[in-house]
């Protein structure tokens, strides 16, 4: 599961970027030390209850699958540039997820943590603006919505 | 050519289909489509396109045999 | 566990602000989650295993329990209300820690994740430099040493 | 009075101690601790006071039954 990188304090973490089965995030969180690492940062994007005023029965999420593996992946590489981080990971579920559970999560970790927050914001920005990941809204009235903004 | 659309472009447009039109480049490509469903003119000028796993501009020369991925604005999260 | 709060939206999590035993992140987390929240921040502050070129073996964390527990609990009340939160809890571990166990754990949950972000990482500032908690660090060439700076 | 002392502090005194000299505030205490052991001088001069589970000033009157906590700038994390 860990293999050397080309940073000597990087680890790589082998995670699949796109997930159909729900994301679990105690394993995830479980492989993200590094004896190097005293900052681990995690980011759990959920499905909320309501949006604009709408209750919301659940979501479900379509990918381009490769296209989403592929730019999630250079994000991460990118934000492994920008800081000194011994890990970064994120994963993001495709099709029905419902209400509480978690539809992106973002992991990093290095040694100061003021690097781990802005790094894994950096990443959570990209991945909701730019990889070709689409969320439809179910609502309690029967309707359905796709896209809008981000929700969070 | 083959078009796949996502998301709310499944609104308009059957997820897979051939496209029997010739149409040179992703510009013509989007004129075909709005005449072809005139309602989604609005949300085709928002869309993003790809050929083989690479976003494309509006003057990318499309071959007879490639798939070209439409994107809506994505908001994933 | 789960009780109403001073705001509509908030819920007050029950959790010891100092535990003498592991910190169990995946439960903590667990119990983090809100309806109304889109966004969830976890932060864990683990011990490394080396400092300032020395080589870790393990940290002990002494704390003045009842008034780490008032300030731990007051710092995240401050939090609250600077941010609109719907869940904030932080826990500080004390006694013997190993090399990449949780010294140190915060987890904020709201709506909006630059909110959650930011609130996350103003607790732990806080935590660190205010609460009666000190480290003394046990290296591998016997020796101790009590305090320093933060470690991350 | 009763002292309790935290970490790096418990090199230069017991963890907790009856103070028997007559110290009426924080400030004559400190003097007094630095007058037992000359070598916590520096640190001394670093800590943080507390009584009743409450920071007090170097102002702070001791009374005879007062428990004072001495506290080392603390580092958490």
């Amino acid at each position: 599961m860990i293999q050397s990188a080309y940073s000597p304090q990087a680890v790589e973490v082998e995670v699949a970027a796109i997930s159909a089965e729900p994301l679990d995030v105690a394993g995830l969180f479980a492989l993200a030390h590094h004896p190097e690492a005293g900052a681990v940062v995690l980011f759990s994007g959920e499905v909320r209850n309501h949006n604009n005023g709408m209750a919301v029965d659940y979501l479900e999420y379509e990918a381009h699958e490769s296209m989403a593996i592929k730019m999630i992946g250079s994000i991460v590489d990118d934000a492994k540039k920008k800081w000194p981080l011994n890990i970064a990971v994120a994963q993001h579920r495709t099709g029905k997820v419902s209400v509480g559970e978690t539809a992106v999560i973002v992991i990093t970790a290095t040694a100061h943590r003021s690097e781990a927050y802005a790094a894994n914001e950096y990443i959570i920005h990209r991945i909701k603006h730019e990889a070709p990941i689409w969320k439809c809204e179910y609502f309690s009235d029967g309707t359905k919505l796709w896209g809008g903004n981000c929700n969070c | 050519m083959k078009i796949q659309v996502f998301a709310v472009l499944k609104d308009y447009f059957d997820k897979e289909f051939e496209l029997g039109a010739e149409v040179g480049d992703i510009a013509s490509l989007q004129s075909e489509l709005v005449r072809l469903n005139p309602s989604a003119k609005g949300i085709l000028q928002l869309c993003r396109f790809a050929v083989y796993d690479e976003f494309v501009d509006n003057d990318f020369r499309i071959e007879k045999n490639d798939t070209i991925c439409i994107f809506p604005p994505s908001s994933g999260g």
